[in-house]
Order: structure tokens, then C-alpha cells, then sequence
């Protein structure tokens, strides 16, 4: 819960912000079971939410989007306090909901609600929408049975529903319907601040417009702010003022909606971009760039830079000359290493060479498998010779001969976002003065190590940011 | 993890088991009214022989003394002398545990080959003759008490057409194989099946039922899966979707019921013992608990316990090996 | 709140899986005759059901001719006489060996089977539902705890259990008066009713892990789901979500298990009873047992209780089986709309 | 591939299934050809008849659904060949009516003629077989299909259940050869899968959903088929994902020509794979036509409000402009004599009572849209009231319907 050297801490804009996430931190435990205590097995963490920060300024729509398993939803729930932190503090009108009990944290469960994506599982099947939306009315006692039945009819009025239907089970609603009694179950206590947990994507195209009028329409009929996840790109760039995207636990950019989705910093920020099909007759011809792989598993997580297993535009040692793409093909190659997704023995039981003499096809036959040209000089010898190492069976030596000579800062050094308006955690981009003493070390470190085979210098990415040129992946 | 290392959690985890079976088998005495001592000594006994009783059984120590010389003996194969018969307990006991276990497994082998075709027959040819056929017996199956079963096998195959023998076990199966093979002699081993036949039907049949019943509905469950249709849409046989595709995948989650349901089996192995006077652990500890014998009631007990605990480690390993999403817990 | 535990759309699929189904239909009418005989039994019989006429002994049921050859003592020699008995309507299904009608007993023994059958699951339901939904509701080490402890407590095969606890702690029974023969409405019927205690509570026991199971794996499964988080969202606290969301929503599967155990437990008294370890004489399963004796003779002293047994246990599991049908399509049914 | 007309011609599909609410009309009078080589593209929400329309197209439809009517012409001079003298009322020159097959034959065309991708990939394949398992078993399936094209039958005969059983003793008795496993690596190396020996040992679980799909990509090329259904193929997937996905369909139609069939319901998906669209609605085409056409000048009220329901990337244009209301019943009692669509239509007329056939609109070829607008301009006059549909004696019968009628109401008040 340490500030530290951390860059958001006085807030630049002019307003207080409304709620001030800190280094927030939610892991789950593996292994944790009483027998593996018993037994002393270490329990394994999964990094859901690790390390944010951001601001939401009052009466914005702050959007935070990323893809399934990033970590989005569980920021949700843990900004609400449905789940535990880690670490971390989030105020909420300038206190620590973590530090609240009692009447306190009664009085900011009032404040804070949450719409969430499911409009089947969102509403308890046993209760009528009278029920669902009078229940936090009740739990605050808040008037009388009648004056909460009246309360009830106005809110639906409110989100487009008819009064009669309180007697009405959730079944008997469609999945827009009952996304609009999730939402004024929302309003019933009149809060300042609404998670909205992908409210539409649930729903089809036609309903999913309606909706996001309606909450449109509610934000400023009742001076809401709301933080919207979602993981459609085109919601949220309709929706949202700001947005933070978020990727493996972490937030790699944010920024103002217009200036973040025509300028994206972060190269996975323009990955997500360009990947999404438009509903436009010009998209077949559209120039994309799309990015390749798997999103990690978060129980492993790449070192350094978390997106640099799929950058496009990795930052490549300094003075290695092979084009990006050659070097994207490496990096590939020393993932699968590194995953243990490539095999020795099952290589040589494909080769029909029991004896195990002819390394010579094995090398071969694994270079035109995963490079499209061969490298020259130094390049390879390296490959070749990493290739000979796993002839042996020995992956490890492959690992360590390729770490050497093509580790990139990118895996060394973890990004941050500093504290100006339209942040990107990207090392090729403007970084806190701790990041940038950390990447000099390793550069000294790495020429030293280094000086023997090249020549030496600065890294000439950093300077060219040339994420749209033809050396991009594919 | 490995197979072995999960053998071994597992195996720890079912010794901790076993140790709360022992501890609630052992208190278990102390929770029944009377003392041992009531059913060992003498009616007239004197104050004096009651006393000198209760401290050659042990029974004059502390609790926590005796649950101490209790578990040092258990961890030794010591389960006290039997009151009655004034033998070691454990011998008494292993001496009836293969009756047991062969009229279990008879019984499971016969439930096993009966009722999975039934039950994958009745979900493929859904609504159909077949699928009433074996719906209905396997409803009544499930509903029979197994001692009336057992009774009416006896009264109609036995008394009333004077076909297979009522009830005993004349040879255990290990003598009559040594017979068959050292001395080429067949008497044994057909004595032995038509002893086993009554019994392991009668024992057999409830678990027939079950299993007819859980293949049947997992069958349909999973005849309707996405992978079923895909399988389907690639153009596979019929025979392929039914039974490499769906039986499988049946057949893992009826593997772990069928673990907790072993239960029942070797619950109705009691009563089926009884039904044919058949001298297994079930008897013994019928006859057991009629006169108090404790080291015979708590040996059985805990043998029976870690019976159970070991047939669910062998099915839990058997699941693992079957449903490759389960990386040995 | 909506005191309903059952929702409309439930109370239609019963509806329309038992106008479907006849199966529901069998059940329902079995279910229905056997609560009639227990509850009126004093009315139905037509004997009381431990008066023994030893001229009366081992008659067949009525229809059937039974021709016995039994040893006599004629003149203080044994000799081999030929009996030939007739069974009438004055005893419709026989009577036993000590001359009882086996008509009166099958009714009586009803009455027996219901009650520990309904008393023991409400113990187990009781037990063994606080037990899982906290476990599954608040997690970690209460749930590791109270599994271990129910793994523990499913090592025992449950009939074995009962059998030693029944026959260790001694079959306590307590005697209820009949309601009927108190207001004098009936005469010549037992005055009270012999409720085996002990019994009833060991089968409770040893079933309550069973419902302490899949409530717990209601409330794991319910606790995720968004209308929970919602509630706690807005400040419920644990007892009001366990009140209001968990226990309704987990309701369905235990309604279904609850009457599947009715008729396990059933059965577990049957089998009790048959070993005399039920403290009552009026019962099924006891009278199975008198009846192993007479099986070459007598056969139907053991078959009629027995059949009584099937009819009830089948019933009841008919009727869970459209409980299931009913409330958790998933299960069985046609698959849906397919779109 | 020659050019005599399109390789599917479905006419007057009519499917149904027969629940306990009552006959649910999921798929009436869909018409549509698919020209061979194409990319044709089924767009329309949930609940429009999409997906029992791929489903009846490869007879995998399950009880109680059932193909009622119409006639799906498929052109395989081959099949045309091998069917003529069992059912020849199901032939036509180079075409063969499927409707028309024993269910037998259509059977051996799965994997063969057609092949099915399907939305989860985690759920459409067998858990507790390796991929490359499963991937080889189309594989030899397609082979027996290939090794006696004559005898339609002769797959399904020649491996029964003594074949299966014997297969767990002698290992010369598997369904699946050799030969077929290692063209499963191929196929899976095909499709972009990294290290695919390795991978073809693995379990579903242990692939990502893009991987997984990139797998089922490989098993529908197995059987080389002419025609591909692809089901909502990325709706389960990431975006950057879905992307890599599309990329794949993309090469591989670019490779073999193969006439791909998009049901989705992304508008964008549609947009950057097909040639062609026909937009579904409540179990009919309401609209279909060349992609530019259909996108860029749409007829049909229910394909303009869909395009103006899709907020945009390029910059957010202010209010989206919804359909008010819900997806109509498909309860055969609840369905009206009118198009479909006139209660949620903002320019309903008195015409729309009536239901509209299939009309062409003027100047694009192939363009049709079941709409009286394809005609004639909206006019103003003839025009139904505001609140026409509520309250009807049709709508009340349900409460559900009835609740929608209440929020079509709310909403039109909305969007003035």
C-alpha cells in the first residue's frame, strides 16, 4: 500500500475525483486447500488484478476495456468491495472503502451500485420485479412498504418499463427488459456511481442500442458517473469519455476516448483497434494489422512487459540487425522453448532416425519450420546452434544460448504509466524516471555482456515509433 | 503432478479419513449405554470380579489412555481379544473378509456388464420398447428391498423349484481354484458359483438398476451435447458418436457416483449376508452387535471404513485417468 | 417477500409433466394410497393387527388353497397329517404363523415406514441443509472443515452404520395414542401407536451428509451468480442473502433428493426392522422376517410386506422422478426450442 | 470450377419444431442461392432462424425440430450421378434435392460436401479426446466415404458395434489408421497451430478458444468439402482473436475456392468476409443482395435499423438510432398474417397487413427485400397510427408479448 515513487499521486486535474483507485491488487490463491497446507505445497497466485491505478472523475463515463480473463471484471468487483484487495486502496469520495465498517460502508454501499452483463443470472428467478427493485430500498429501510412500492413504480417508469409489471417474474421478461429492472434496481438508492459490468453484450445489436440510451439518458437526468467494462470497443468509444485499457492484470494505456481511439499509444491498444471488424462495405479491403498468439495465462505471466510475447513492435536489442519480423520469428521460437511446446523427443520420433545420428535434419528441419529465411552470420550460429542443443535434448542450454544474445529490454523491464493525461505503458513511449533508470542499467549491462559480438549502442526503436510500417507482423 | 504423487495425496488424505473413522468408531462405545463389562461377566458376578473384568479388558484407564493403546495396537494389526470367542479380533475378522469381497465384486462384475448396454440401449432407442423394458426394471430394481429379494429368490429358485442351494459358502474361491488346478477337480468351483449365484443377484441387482438409471439419463445428457452433433456433422458412423464419443464422456461422472453409491453395495452386502447365512463380515458383525462384542465391532467397522476409503481412492484415479480435464486434482 | 416456494412457471411444469407423464400419474396414485392406509388404518383394518388366534395360524389369502403336510402329535405320536386351508376374505392377504391378519399388518406397518420415513429425512434435511449451505456460502476453512467431516461420515455405508448405531444404542421407541381410538371412533385396534425413536433419528444421521452435499453445491454455484453480488452490492448482509436468495434458489434439487431419500430410508427401516432392530412389531420389514421362516409352507407371510415395500418405494420414486422432470429440465426432457 | 448457376439453391425452407408451448416456425420460406466460390453471409439477431438454418441445410436437425417444406438443390454432377437410380425424383440434371435423400445418404455427405464449423468451439468438441484424435477421425471417415463413392451406404456398414469393441483388442481393427492421425497434424499445421505433433496429443482444455477454433477449422477441411457453414465461427472469441480467426477463413477460401455460408450476427463479420448477405428476421430473408448493396443502401426498415444500431469506431456519432421492441414469438398461434415486422417498424403502412413476397429492388441485380418499399416510396398517408399494434387481441394472449408491446411504447417515446 506503499505510494512510493508512484506517479498519480496529486491529482492533475482541477476537481477532486469522485473515485481514486491506488495500486490495487486482487490475487487468487491456487493450492490452497487445507490439504495443501497440510502438506506444504506452495500456494500459486493468480495476478487478476495487479498493480492499477486511475482515477474517475464525477460524472464521467470512464470505460475500462480488455479482453476475456484481463482482469476488468474483477477490478469491478473489487472497486465495490464485493471482493477483498489484495493490496491497494480505492477512495470513494476521498476515504479508503477498504477501512470502512458499520454505518460507513452501509452508507457507500448506497452510493456505489452495479448493472451486470447477465440479465438471466442479475435477477433472482424467485422474486418479482417489485421484490428485486424495493430490496435494497429495504435493506436501508428506506420508507414505508407502500412508499417503497411507489418508488418502485417510478423507477420503472424511469427505465422504460411499464408500473403494472411489478407482479411480474424475471422470466417473463426478455433479456432487454430485464437488463432495464437490473438497472433500476441500480437506481433505487439514488447513488453517485454505477459499475456497469458489460451491460449489453448479453444482448443483441437492436436492444443493445436501447440500452445504452437509456443509461445515456439516466447519467444525465441523475448526474451518474459510471465506470463502463466492456470488452466491444465500438460500446465504449459511443459511450465513454475516458478509457483505460487494460491487458493481463495491468493497464497499458489511458486516455480521452477521442484522442485514445484515433492516437493509440500502446501497441495493443492499436492491435484491439484494428482487429475489430466494421460494419462497413469498405472493411474487406481495409488494411489491417493484426496481432498474433495467445493472450498468457495469468498464472504465468511474461516477464517485463506483459503484451511483449505478442508486440508487434518489441523493442529489439541493441545492435542486432535483423529485421523485425525475423526477430518476431525468434521471439516465437523462444516462447515455445520457454512454454515447453516444443518437444526434442517428438521431433526426433517424426524424423524415423531411431539412432539419432542425423542432427543435421533435425536442425533443418526445425529452421524451414519456424523461420521463413535463414539468418547470416552471427544469427546463424546462434540458431543453428540452439537448434543442435535441443538435438541433444537439451532445452535449457537452447533457452539460455537465445536469452543471450536476443533478450529485449521489453522482458526485463515492466512499463509503467506516468501521470499526464494520455498515459501509455509502453517502454517506447514516455516512462517515469524509475523505468528509465531501469532500462539504462540493462543496457549497460547487456553492451557489457555483449561487447564482444556487436557493436554496441542505442536501442534505434525507441526513436522511430513505426508500429503502421511494412515490418510489422505479417 | 504425477500419478504417483496423486496416489500418495490422495493416500494421505484417505488415511486422515480412516483416523477420523477409528476416533468415531472408538467413541462410538463410549456414546451406547451399558459397559462392556455387563456382557462379559457373569450375571452374579461380585463387585470385585466386575472390577478385576473391567481392568483386564483395559477398561479402568483414562479415555484418552485407552484411545492411545487402541491406536498403538490398531497401527500393529491389534484389535483386542473378542469377548466371546477369547480370540484376536483381526483374526476373526480377516478370516471373513474374502467371503465379502467375492460376493461384492461378483455382485459389481454382474451389475457392471448388465446394465451399461441396458442403460445405452434404453437412451438410444429413447421411447421405444427396449427403453420401457429397462426404465421399469430399473425402477423396481432400485425399489426392492435386497433381504425380500433375496428371501424370494430363496422361495421360488430354492424351495420351490429345488434348483441352486439356499444359502452357506462350502468353498472359498481360492481353494476351489488351487482344486481345479492341483487336483484338475471341478466340484469346488461349481459348488462355489452355485452358492455365488443367489447371493451376488440378489446384491447385485439394486446396483444393476442404479447404474442402468445414471447411464440412461447421462446418456441423453450427453446425446445432446454440441461435440455430439459436430461429431455427427464430420460425418462419423452412429456407433462411433454412441459409444466412443458419448459413453465416455457417460461415464466419467457415473464413475465418481458410482464410488460414493459402493456404499450402498457393501451396506447391502450386510443384509445380504444375513439373508443367506453367508460367514462374511456382515454376519460377524450382526452377530456382533447382538452381544456387545466391541474389539469385533470396531475391527469390522474400521475394516469396512477402509475398504471404502480405498475403493473411492481407486475410482478417484480411475476418474482422473479417464477425463483428462481432471490434472490428478 | 414473496413467501412462494413454489414460482408460477414451477408450479406449471409440474402441471404439465404430470398431465404428460404416466408415470407421475402411478406414483401419485401410490403415493396417495399408501399416506390413506397409514393415516386410516384403524378404520381399514379389518382386524386389529397383534391380535394372534392360534386356530386362525398360517391361512393363505383369500382365493388361494394351500395344502401342507405338518407334523402332529396325535395320541402322543408324531405323525404326518395333510392340512388343507382355505384362504377367505375374512383375512384377505392370510394371516402368519401366530394367526395374525396380515391385511391389518400391512396396513399398521404403513404407518411405521411413513413416519420414520418422513420424521428421519426431516432430521437429515434439517441437519445436513444448515450444514452445507454455510459451508458452501462462507467457503474456505468451515468448508474444508465440515467436508473432511462428511467424508469422514460417508466411509460408513449408511446401512451399516444404522446398524450398528441402532443396535448399539438400543431401539427407543415412544408411544404416540392413536388419535382415533382415543376419540373412541374405532374399537379393538391398538390404543397407541409405537414410534421407533432411535431408529428414526440414526436414519436421519445417517443421511444428512447427502443433503449437506448438494447444498453446498447449490450455494457454491449461487454465490457466483450476479443476483447475489448484487445483493451484497447494496449492503445484505450473510443472513439475509442466505435467507432470501440462497435457500430459495437452492430449494428445487433438495425437494427432489428429500423425496429420492424418503424412499431410501424407507428401505433402511425395512431392512432394520428385518434384522429386529427396530424396536416395533408392526412393520413390513419384521414381518418379512417372521415370514423367512414359512417359506416353504407359508410363502405368502414374507411375500405380502414385501410387495407392500415395492408398491411404496416405487411410488415414491416415481413421484421424484417428475419432481425432477418437472423442475430441472436439464436433466431429462426434450431438448428445447433449439435456437 | 465451371459457372452453371449456383452450387446451392434452397427454396421455400420451412422448419419447424413441435414443443410443448406449441409448433414454433423457426425457419418459413427461406429462399436463397449461393454461388459456388462465394462467401454468402446469414446476419440477422437471436432468435431470427440463423442457426436452424445451417442445421436443417446439413439434416442435423434434432427432435422435435423437423424440416417441413422446401427444397434444398445442391449441384454435385457426381452425387447426381450415384443417387439417380434410388431416388430419382430427388434429381435434376447436375442438381440433387437433399430434402429429397434417405436419410442414409445425406449422412455420408457431412464432412464430404459440407462441413460445419461450429460458435463454441470448447463445447463442440469431445472432451476426453485428444484433437488430434478427433481431427483423424473425420479424416478416415471422409477416406471410407472417398473409397467407395458408389455405395453411400458403405461407411456406416463398415464399422459397426463388433468393429468398435474389437477395436479396444486388436489395434489392425481402429477406426483410425495411421495415415489418418498424421494427416491430422498436417491439417492442424494447416491452420496455423504451432507445434502441431505436440498438439495433436493434447486435450481440448489445454487449447485456447482460438486455438480450439483454428482445430475445428481443420476438422471441417478434413473430408476437402465444397461447401463450408461456419456458425457464429468467433462469437465465442476475443477480438484479436476473432481477427486471426477471420484471417484464416479467408486464406483458406482464397486457397481452395470453397463456398463458405457466415451465419453471425455481427454486422462487422459480414462486412469483411462475404461476398453476398441475406439479413434474417423472425425466420424469413427479409433482404438480401450483394454486400454493397444491402450495407449501403438498404431497403428493408429491419436492415436499416440493425445498421443504425451498431455504434461506430470511427467517432462517436451521437444518439444510436435502436428498433424499438423485442424479437417477435415464433409461436405459430402468436404469428400474424402481416410482415413481421410492422409492429416494430417505423414505417408501417396499411399494406404491411398484408405479408409482402420477396420483391426486387430497383437497380442492383440479386437485390430483394421482402418489404412493399422495395416498390415504392414510404407514404406518409397510408401510414399506420402510432400505437397500432398495442393492445391487439393477438398480443394480449401472452404476458410477455403484452410487456413488449408496453416497452415498444416507451421506446418510440424515447427516439422523438
Amino acid at each position: 500500500m506503499t505510494d512510493g515513487s508512484d506517479t498519480t499521486d496529486d491529482a492533475s486535474t482541477d476537481a477532486e475525483p469522485l473515485v481514486r483507485v491506488r495500486n490495487l491488487e486482487k490475487y487468487f490463491w491456487e493450492n490452497d486447500s487445507l490439504f495443501d497446507r497440510l502438506f506444504g505445497e506452495g500456494k500459486t497466485a493468480v495476478k487478476a488484478v495487479d498493480g492499477i491505478s486511475f482515477d474517475i472523475r464525477r460524472g464521467e463515463t470512464l470505460g475500462l476495456v480488455g479482453e476475456s480473463g484481463c482482469g476488468k471484471s474483477t477490478t469491478g468487483e473489487t472497486m465495490l468491495r464485493l471482493q477483498e484487495p489484495t493490496g491497494g486502496r480505492v477512495e470513494f469520495e476521498g476515504e479508503n472503502i477498504y477501512d470502512l465498517d458499520g454505518a460507513d460502508l452501509q452508507a457507500f454501499r448506497r452510493e456505489a451500485q452495479v448493472v451486470f452483463q447477465d440479465p438471466f443470472s442479475s435477477l433472482d428467478p424467485r422474486m418479482t420485479v417489485g421484490d428485486i427493485i424495493t430490496q435494497p430500498l429495504e435493506i436501508h429501510g428506506v420508507g414505508t412498504a407502500a412508499e417503497r412500492e411507489e418508488r418502485a413504480r417510478e423507477l420503472l417508469g424511469h427505465v422504460g418499463l411499464s408500473a403494472d409489471q411489478l407482479d411480474r417474474y424475471p422470466h417473463e421478461f426478455s433479456g432487454g427488459q430485464r437488463q432495464r429492472v437490473g438497472i433500476a434496481r441500480a437506481l433505487a438508492l439514488e447513488p453517485e456511481f454505477i459499475v456497469l459490468d458489460e451491460p449489453t453484450s448479453a444482448l443483441d445489436v437492436s436492444v443493445q442500442a436501447q440500452v445504452l440510451n437509456l443509461l445515456d439518458d439516466l447519467q444525465e437526468e441523475f448526474d451518474l458517473t459510471y465506470l463502463l467494462i466492456s470488452h466491444d470497443l465500438s460500446v465504449i468509444n459511443h459511450v465513454c469519455d475516458r478509457v483505460a485499457v487494460m491487458y493481463l492484470g495491468e493497464l497499458v494505456e489511458v486516455g480521452p476516448a477521442a484522442d485514445l481511439f484515433a492516437e493509440p499509444k500502446h501497441p495493443y491498444t492499436e492491435a484491439l483497434l484494428e482487429s475489430v471488424p466494421r460494419a462497413s462495405t469498405d472493411e474487406r479491403d481495409r488494411e489491417r494489422q493484426t496481432i498474433s498468439g495467445d493472450v498468457p495465462s495469468p498464472r504465468n505471466p511474461p516477464s517485463g512487459c506483459s503484451f511483449r510475447t505478442r508486440c508487434p513492435v518489441v523493442i529489439r536489442p541493441p545492435g542486432l540487425d535483423v529485421p523485425r519480423s525475423a526477430y518476431r520469428e525468434i521471439v516465437q521460437y523462444r516462447t515455445l522453448l520457454e512454454n515447453g511446446r516444443l518437444d526434442p523427443e517428438s521431433r526426433w520420433e517424426q524424423l524415423d532416425d531411431p539412432d539419432r545420428t542425423n542432427t543435421r535434419a533435425f536442425v533443418d528441419g526445425l529452421y524451414d519450420e519456424l523461420f521463413t529465411e535463414r539468418f547470416d552470420g552471427d544469427d546463424d550460429a546462434v540458431v543453428t546452434e540452439s537448434f543442435e542443443a535441443l538435438a541433444d535434448g537439451d532445452v535449457e542450454e537452447a533457452i539460455e544460448l537465445l536469452r543471450s544474445r536476443y533478450e529485449s529490454v521489453c522482458e526485463v523491464v515492466n512499463p509503467e504509466l506516468v501521470d499526464e493525461p494520455h498515459p501509455s505503458a509502453c517502454l517506447r513511449d514516455d516512462q517515469p524516471g524509475s523505468v528509465r533508470t531501469a532500462v539504462d542499467e540493462w543496457e549497460g549491462a547487456s553492451t557489457a555482456v555483449d561487447a564482444t559480438g556487436s557493436t554496441g549502442g542505442a536501442d534505434v526503436d525507441v526513436a522511430a515509433p513505426d508500429g503502421g510500417t511494412a515490418d510489422a507482423d505479417r | 503432478m504425477s500419478q504417483y504423487q496423486f496416489l500418495i495425496r490422495r493416500g494421505l488424505q484417505g488415511l486422515l479419513v480412516v483416523w477420523g473413522v477409528v476416533t468415531l468408531v472408538f467413541l462410538l462405545r463410549f456414546m451406547t449405554p451399558g459397559s462392556p463389562v455387563d456382557f462379559v461377566a457373569p450375571l452374579d458376578a461380585s463387585p470385585e470380579l466386575r472390577a478385576q473384568i473391567a481392568r483386564n479388558l483395559g477398561l479402568d484407564q483414562p479415555i484418552y489412555v485407552q484411545y492411545a493403546q487402541y491406536l498403538g495396537g490398531l497401527i500393529q494389526g491389534d484389535m483386542g481379544y473378542s469377548y466371546i470367542r477369547g480370540r484376536p479380533a483381526s483374526g476373526i475378522i480377516v478370516s471373513r473378509i474374502p467371503a465379502t469381497l467375492e460376493l461384492a465384486v461378483a455382485a459389481t462384475v454382474v451389475a457392471i456388464i448388465c446394465s451399461i448396454p441396458l442403460g445405452v440401449l434404453s437412451a438410444t432407442r429413447r421411447h421405444q420398447p427396449t427403453d420401457y423394458a429397462a426404465t421399469t426394471f430399473s425402477l423396481v430394481g432400485i425399489s426392492t428391498p435386497n433381504f425380500w429379494l433375496g428371501i424370494m429368490l430363496i422361495m421360488v429358485v430354492s424351495v420351490g423349484l429345488g434348483i441352486l442351494p439356499t444359502s452357506r459358502r462350502p468353498i472359498g474361491l481360492i481353494p476351489a481354484i488351487e482344486l481345479l488346478i492341483f487336483q484338475f477337480e471341478t466340484v469346488g468351483i461349481r459348488a462355489w458359483i452355485a452358492h455365488m449365484i443367489l447371493p451376488a443377484v440378489t446384491l447385485g441387482t439394486y446396483f444393476t438398476a442404479m447404474i442402468v438409471r445414471l447411464t440412461r439419463s447421462g446418456m441423453l445428457d450427453q446425446l445432446g451435447q454440441p461435440y455430439v452433433e459436430a461429431a455427427r456433422a464430420k460425418g462419423l458412423p452412429e456407433t462411433l458418436v454412441t459409444y466412443k464419443h458419448a459413453l465416455r464422456n457417460t461415464m466419467i461422472p457415473i464413475i465418481t457416483v458410482l464410488g460414493l453409491q459402493l456404499g450402498s453395495l457393501i451396506g447391502g452386502a450386510v443384509i445380504t449376508e444375513f439373508v443367506f447365512n453367508w460367514p462374511g463380515l456382515g454376519t460377524l458383525i450382526i452377530d456382533a452387535i447382538r452381544v456387545r462384542d466391541w474389539p469385533i465391532i470396531q475391527g469390522a467397522l474400521i475394516v469396512i471404513g477402509i475398504g471404502f476409503v480405498v475403493i473411492n481412492i481407486v475410482v478417484d484415479a480411475l476418474y482422473a485417468r479417464l477425463n483428462p480435464r481432471v490434472s490428478l486434482e | 417477500m414473496s413467501g412462494r416456494i413454489l414460482s408460477d412457471r414451477v408450479r406449471r411444469s409440474l402441471k404439465r409433466e404430470f398431465s404428460r407423464s404416466l408415470m407421475a400419474k402411478i406414483g401419485l396414485f401410490l403415493v396417495v394410497l399408501m399416506v390413506t392406509m397409514a393415516t386410516f388404518a384403524p378404520f381399514l383394518a379389518p382386524h386389529d393387527p397383534t391380535q394372534q388366534g392360534l386356530d386362525e395360524s398360517n391361512l393363505p389369502p383369500a382365493g388361494v388353497t394351500q395344502t401342507s403336510e405338518e407334523f402332529r402329535m396325535v395320541d402322543g405320536e408324531r405323525t404326518t397329517v395333510t392340512v388343507e386351508r382355505e384362504g377367505s376374505l375374512e383375512h384377505p392377504l392370510g394371516t402368519d404363523a401366530l394367526g395374525r391378519d396380515l391385511f391389518s399388518r400391512v396396513l399398521f406397518g404403513a404407518r411405521t415406514s411413513l413416519m420414520v420415513g418422513l420424521f428421519g429425512t426431516l432430521f437429515a434435511v434439517g441437519t445436513g441443509v444448515s450444514v452445507g449451505l454455510t459451508a458452501g456460502y462462507y467457503g474456505g476453512r468451515t468448508d474444508d472443515v465440515l467436508m473432511r467431516f462428511a467424508d469422514i461420515m460417508l466411509a460408513f455405508p449408511a446401512l451399516v452404520l444404522a446398524i450398528a448405531l441402532v443396535g448399539l444404542l438400543g431401539p427407543l421407541t415412544i408411544l404416540i395414542p392413536d388419535p382415533f381410538v382415543q376419540l373412541g371412533l374405532v374399537t379393538g385396534m391398538p390404543a397407541n401407536f409405537v414410534f421407533p425413536i432411535t431408529l428414526t433419528i440414526v436414519v436421519g444421521v445417517v443421511n444428512w451428509v447427502w443433503f449437506a452435499r448438494i447444498a453446498r453445491g447449490e450455494a457454491l454455484s449461487i454465490r457466483q451468480q450476479e443476483y447475489v453480488k448484487a445483493a451484497r452490492s447494496l449492503g445484505a448482509s450473510d443472513w439475509t442473502i442466505l435467507r432470501q436468495h440462497i435457500l430459495p434458489n437452492s430449494l428445487t434439487p433438495i425437494i427432489v433428493l428429500a423425496t429420492i431419500q424418503v424412499a431410501a430410508i424407507i428401505l433402511l427401516e425395512s431392512s432394520l426392522s428385518f434384522l429386529g432392530f427396530s424396536g416395533t412389531s408392526l412393520s413390513w420389514g419384521f414381518d418379512i422376517a417372521q415370514g423367512r421362516q414359512y417359506l416353504g409352507t407359508s410363502w405368502w407371510i414374507a411375500s405380502m410386506p414385501g410387495l407392500a415395500i415395492v408398491a411404496a418405494v416405487v411410488g415414491i420414486n416415481l413421484l421424484g422422478d417428475w419432481l425432477r422432470d418437472a423442475l430441472d429440465p436439464g436433466l431429462e426432457g426434450e431438448h428445447g426450442g433449439g435456437m | 470450377m465451371t459457372r452453371n448457376g449456383p452450387i446451392l439453391r434452397v427454396e421455400g425452407l420451412e422448419t419447424r419444431f413441435f414443443t410443448e408451448e406449441g409448433q414454433v416456425n423457426a425457419v418459413h420460406g427461406v429462399d436463397m442461392e449461393i454461388d459456388d466460390g462465394e462467401v454468402f453471409g446469414v446476419v440477422g439477431e437471436s432468435g431470427s432462424g440463423k442457426s436452424v438454418t445451417a442445421l436443417s441445410l446439413l439434416g442435423l436437425l434434432e427432435s422435435p425440430g423437423r424440416v417441413t417444406g422446401g427444397e434444398i438443390w445442391y449441384r454435385s454432377a457426381e452425387l447426381a450421378d450415384s443417387v439417380a437410380e434410388e431416388t430419382p425424383t430427388a434429381v435434376d440434371g447436375d442438381y440433387v434435392n437433399l430434402l429429397g435423400l434417405p436419410d442414409r445418404v445425406r449422412r455420408t455427405l457431412r464432412g464430404t460436401h459440407f462441413s460445419m464449423i461450429f460458435q463454441d468451439p470448447m463445447s463442440s468438441f469431445n472432451p476426453s479426446l485428444t484433437v488430434g484424435e478427433q481431427i483423424a477421425e473425420a479424416v478416415e471417415a471422409q477416406q471410407r466415404a472417398r473409397s467407395n463413392p458408389r455405395s453411400v451406404a458403405s461407411r456406416t456398414q463398415g464399422y459397426g458395434l463388433s468393429q468398435y469393441l474389437m477395436s479396444f483388442v486388436s489395434s489392425s481393427r481402429k477406426y483410425v489408421s495411421e495415415e489418418s492421425r498424421d494427416r491430422a497434424v498436417e491439417l492442424l499445421e494447416m491452420v496455423g497451430i504451432p507445434d502441431p505433433v505436440l498438439r495433436a496429443e493434447e486435450y481440448p482444455h489445454e487449447y485456447s478458444g482460438g486455438m480450439l477454433q483454428r482445430a475445428m477449422v481443420a476438422q471441417a477441411l478434413a473430408g476437402e468439402p465444397n461447401v463450408l457453414i461456419a456458425d457464429e465461427p468467433t462469437t465465442a472469441l476475443d477480438v484479436t482473436i476473432q481477427a486471426q480467426v477471420l484471417d484464416l477463413l479467408d486464406e483458406i477460401q482464397a486457397e481452395t475456392g470453397m463456398t463458405i455460408l457466415i451465419i453471425t450476427h455481427n454486422l462487422g463479420v459480414v462486412a469483411r468476409m462475404c461476398d453476398r448477405v441475406g439479413v434474417m428476421y423472425a425466420g424469413e430473408i427479409v433482404e438480401r443482395g450483394a454486400l454493397a448493396d444491402v450495407f449501403d443502401s438498404p431497403v428493408h426498415p429491419y436492415t436499416q435499423g440493425l445498421l443504425g444500431s451498431v455504434p461506430d469506431l470511427g467517432g462517436s456519432s451521437g444518439r444510436l438510432q435502436p428498433i424499438a421492441g423485442n424479437v417477435p414469438s415464433l409461436l405459430d398461434h402468436e404469428m400474424p398474417d402481416r410482415c413481421y415486422f410492422a409492429d416494430r417498424c417505423p414505417k408501417a403502412m396499411e399494406a404491411c397487413l398484408r405479408k409482402p413476397p420477396e420483391l426486387p429492388v430497383d437497380g442492383a441485380a440479386g437485390h430483394t427485400a421482402k418489404c412493399y418499399l422495395a416498390e415504392e416510396p414510404f407514404d406518409e398517408s397510408t401510414a399506420l397510427p402510432d400505437g397500432y399494434f398495442e393492445g391487439g387481441s393477438t398480443d394480449a394472449a401472452d404476458p410477455a408479448d403484452a410487456s413488449g408491446a408496453a416497452e415498444v411504447a416507451s421506446d418510440g417515446g424515447e427516439s422523438e
